[in-house]
């Protein structure tokens, strides 16, 4: 909200002020399977960021009048804890909750084949525990790794990653130093990596047509990497399955920096 | 239910005509529904504005009201803006608490204005730290054929044009009906959504035309070549290639429609 | 709320501040039609007052428990623009709009023919853009054009008024000064014009029976006066549609002051 | 469902009885039921009464907070009144927020009290612009045989007459168990309520009754011959000639309940 | 909630601030039968707490979804009136009256042969009109001889009492003062009395469990006392309903001091 | 539902489990689930813990914020405890306003801490009568296998422990990302829950135990041999010899889980 008023040069010699460079994603972990009661559930490290997401369904939709004889209704519900950010958040569901939600939501749509499962509902829970900057891609990429671990069929996993302007430079995974430069453009995105169709884009700050086509290339690519991490926790989930382990899964799958 | 089964039917025509490069009332795929712009529906309101686009109805009004200033912005006043949409409209609005569709739309048509910073914040200020105007802009949907996000967005920028800040006396109270002159917009901001219906880009979709859309994005822009927020919506996809497309029909529509501010 | 300390002279030689008569309406324009989704529709200016109405139905009652099988509901909204009165007003409807939504749907109760429409319900929905006193009655007046406009089966219309008292005088369609004048008494009324047969009466203030003789006479005048300009908007619309214009319906019916 | 059955077949016998000039129980039409005013039946309270009439069984309590004054009467108290349909007093009461049936209630009580002037706003002031005393009045239904309406209004103004006023100490704090003395009432308004049944006029309408009634009229009138508020109710009509008996009716009733408080 | 500093003596010579002895109820009233509307009613004073208790049921619950088919329901609903309490009380039910509401249904759920009830519920309602510490079980204690005046079949009465400490002293019944004191410790309890199960048991306060065997034996012998004015205000009702008297009961079973 | 067939089909596996002197998992009647505690799980929490007791896995997390005193205690701060069961944790719940059994959750765990006097109130004062510190207990649920009460105990205290004083900067703000040192515990108050099953006392019971549950009790106790707070639940009975063994239960549960803090 405060935006900083004293001119800050975001990137220098290359690097920014937490020491990346200007295609570089803060460190990624990603876990599958970690909470017992959901059909499918993952947990999330991506800088401070910390997120756990949880899938239940298909399951039956109720009240019956919602129920869409076509196909298979996507609730998805982005939550933050009160302590997850700077000042006590109200644990009341705010208005920008709830358009995350919606647009969230609507991406993991086109990923999913809802047409198999008519008259049911597909219902998504992220919780985010601890934030800076980025919460709501870090939360769909959770969630789309909790729905490949439910075991839903998918077109793809849905991959999404924050990309922006801070100090003029057009830069990856802004933290929240970034986000508040007097300049900061913030463009949370989010595509199915293997067709590049983009199911999540939105957009504050001012930029110019030919600064976004930078950004766009910068934010694919990005998608790119973290989609790796996304495919790499699975993986280890099931070769851990097929071997029948029967301990808890502790090792996670990190994308370390500058991949 | 039946009126449903009406829906389906009128989305599979709208995307037969698509796919034959035509649309339903004959406008071609950029074209925008007539436009016409009421100013000042209400006295009572600091700036008013009604908006047809078409058959599409919606109102804006502005009240500006002294408030206290965010802690960690002392010397800076705020917007707030809100959306209903009455059941007035259509038959599937029900009465009752904002629903998302009410919230996205609201904080979509909030971003185009506070990012393209038309309002100067700071000039919103009283008594820095302790008093500051809040900018309240309502709008409300009287009929729905479709495109409420931009038709909402002309609205406020519309009435927003024409608001008038109050007059105050002691103790920050509004003086009833006097003025102390009008809120300056340094830029014009102006949201315009393309939607995909059968893998086609159209402007100003209708409400048939939402129904059979595959998804929409809707970009503010102003006119010195600024995008100031955009909003990808619908359970569909964009190319990239697409969404270029989507921002270039948004500069040109909304340069046409600020002629007719 | 406020009401003024020093004595005003609310009639002068017959004439009111804004130079009316005692008896005499504020200009009043009504249009039916106006909105495509709506089954009926009616716009509204009396004097500052704007009001647009909508009408949905007949149609089913939902949730199925709150269907009558003898006959069909009424469902009446009076809301308030946030914009439309001088301070900005709550965007939750208030206890007053929920009162005011009450006798207003009883009042189109008695009009309506409802046994013919069992297990449905009659939506109406009003809201008022601009005020300036006198709105719940401009409001069921709206409603009762649209609900005529929507082809539902009425005894006859509803047609109301504003009557009471400012400065020791009984007067008709208070505006807003005079409602806030140290005596004012706010009687608003609705009849079915045919029969006299009173549907909606309200007061507050302090009233005599001998001056509520005096604005009872005076009130059912003024309705009758509205009930004029009301059929007037109506017929309008009927012959346009009977010359099968295709045009939009740009004219509308006036009550012209000092009828 | 079974109930409402039984509701329709007694609304019948009232409705055959009144056609015949009678009443159930035995009433004359103008006739009200045993009154009962018990008062001071909460010490928390500021002031409180409950009044039975006939099994119609409701109780009001009062409050006194030092609250701040509407920006527009910096040296006017004010009153808030509400009534809660507690799901005690019928099978068909459920709790939950407040309804139509409720909110009406209390805004007719209300203005009442408000437009009778019985009370002086500006003797409710504790200091200009800072401190004003706020009269909560509050109203609960414990068994309805009918007529809430009435039974509201006498006892609110039952418990009012027993009003003392707080003492308050250092910042507007309230001194527990302590007065300053008793709240000064200058007129009693009451409510009397006219219900139509049948076509015929009658007073103090039962449960039954009320199932039976076309519509109802209530009239808040003083001991010196002003009314203050009226309201009509239901979704039947009044000629004028009945509004007027109805209004002659309420002058009557409420004299006689008058010299019970 | 503001605990008096200064030292206090809360028992002298036997006796307690109010002139009770330590193992002493205050004066307790009870009525049934005095609401016609209700299925089961009853009236109840202790000390300055003044409760009155509705029961409707066994009636349909509904929505169906919630309905059990080898039991019934049991809806506690506790309330206190805005002007029961000291301060004015928000007219929100609170989180305080959801908890004891929640905690008193499930003591009578032991009580209530609710399997003979499938698919219904029984709706208790206690309105708290004046209070002095104690009004949870004073409700318990109403809504128990409520539920026996609706004829509901019932093991055993729940009786209900507060024990606890104040001034180092183990007391039955404490009022608002002991409530208050600086090492208060609140111990409401309910049993069913003929077999001493104990059906709800809270305490708040710091205490051994040494004294807590102490209040347990004096909370024992409170509740009994309470069960005899229970029944006593049964017995009453049956008596004229036998004699069939159709005056009103105005005479009321009473728990005088010192018993 | 199937699901309820299910879940009573393994209640009726427990009891018989329980006769027979077993559990399911075969722990013993009063031995916890193995217990993990990770602290400092939230950076932007000024404490935070997450609480695995077997699979059942919590969360809680401080926010210290200035707040204005209650008008009776001017020098004393607070704390306010809330839980919210989110929907991630069990198909059972649903997200939605709080329901009665998290707010009796939220309840006796503020009991257990307010009461045992672990904090000291008046060391939370920030300036008399005008800025005291609110320590916000904020609990959720991420896995529900049974045995919130403890697990959320557990949680809330070991976030306490670790709780820094955000440091104050002028007009009461916080300094983001500064600290005055630790808050201090006097105390280390624990709730032990023992439950009962087909009339057998068993420890921290897991998900499918407590639906085979008679009724639970839990008793909050500090390591100096005090009882902060106890409560029964659920719709079974305790005698009181059976309520003595919970008491002693709880005593020697919370000194074996003490030691793992």
């Amino acid at each position: 909200m405060s935006k900083k008023e004293e001119k800050t040069e975001y990137v220098k010699n290359g690097k920014r002020l937490d020491g990346r460079g200007t295609e570089e994603l803060r460190p990624l972990k990603i876990e599958v399977g970690v909470l017992s009661r959901a059909d499918g559930s993952c947990a999330l490290e991506w800088g401070q960021n910390k997120v756990v997401a949880a899938v239940y369904g298909p399951r039956e939709a109720l009240p019956k009048h919602i129920q869409n004889p076509y196909k298979a209704l996507v609730d998805y519900q982005y939550r933050m804890a009160t302590f997850s950010v700077p000042d006590r958040k109200n644990p009341k569901p705010g208005r920008r909750e709830m358009e995350i939600s919606k647009v969230s939501g609507e991406a993991l749509e086109k990923a999913i084949f809802l047409e198999r499962f008519p008259n049911t509902t597909i219902d998504i829970f992220v919780e985010i525990l601890d934030s800076n900057a980025g919460t709501r891609v870090a939360a769909l990429v959770a969630a789309s790794a909790a729905l490949a671990d439910a075991g839903i069929p998918m077109r793809d996993m849905v991959s999404a990653v924050g990309v922006g302007k801070a100090g003029g430079e057009i830069i990856l995974d802004l933290n929240k130093d970034e986000e508040d430069a007097p300049d900061a453009v913030d463009i949370p995105m989010a595509i199915l990596p293997r067709t590049e169709e983009i199911v999540l884009l939105q957009m504050d700050g001012l930029l110019t047509p030919e600064e976004w086509k930078k950004a766009l290339k910068l934010g694919l690519k990005g998608c790119k990497q973290v989609y790796e991490v996304q495919k790499e926790a699975l993986r280890k989930k099931y070769l851990e399955a097929e071997k029948e382990e029967s301990e808890p899964n502790t090792e996670t799958a990190t994308q370390e920096e500058g991949e | 239910m039946a009126s449903d089964i009406v829906l389906d039917l009128r989305a599979d025509k709208v995307i037969e005509a698509i796919k034959l490069g035509k649309r339903l009332d004959n406008r071609k795929f950029d074209e925008y529904r007539k436009l016409k712009i009421t100013k000042n529906i209400s006295e009572n309101a600091n700036g008013s504005a009604r908006v047809l686009l078409g058959e599409t109805d919606v109102i804006a009004g502005i009240k500006m009201v002294p408030g206290d200033p965010f802690p960690d912005t002392p010397k800076e006043g705020s917007i707030s803006v809100g959306v209903e949409f009455l059941p007035l409209a259509s038959p599937l609005f029900e009465p009752g608490p904002p629903r998302e569709n009410e919230t996205e739309l609201a904080r979509v048509v909030d971003r185009g204005i506070r990012e393209s910073k038309c309002l100067d914040f700071e000039k919103l200020c009283i008594k820095e730290g302790e008093k500051v105007w809040v900018v309240f802009i309502d709008m409300y949907t009287m009929n729905d054929d479709g495109n409420l996000f931009d038709a909402c967005s002309i609205a406020a920028l519309s009435a927003l044009l024409e608001t008038k800040i109050p007059k105050l006396g002691d103790e920050y109270k509004i003086v009833k009906g006097e003025y102390s002159g009008k809120l300056h917009l340094a830029r014009k901001p102006l949201l315009c959504t393309t939607t995909k219906i059968a893998g086609h880009l159209v402007n100003d979709a209708c409400f048939a035309e939402e129904k059979a859309m595959e998804a929409r994005f809707s970009v503010a822009t102003t006119e010195d070549g600024y995008m100031a927020a955009y909003q990808k919506g619908g359970s569909g996809s964009f190319s990239p290639k697409e969404i270029d497309e989507c921002i270039d029909l948004s500069f040109a529509k909304a340069k046409e429609i600020r002629k007719q501010l």
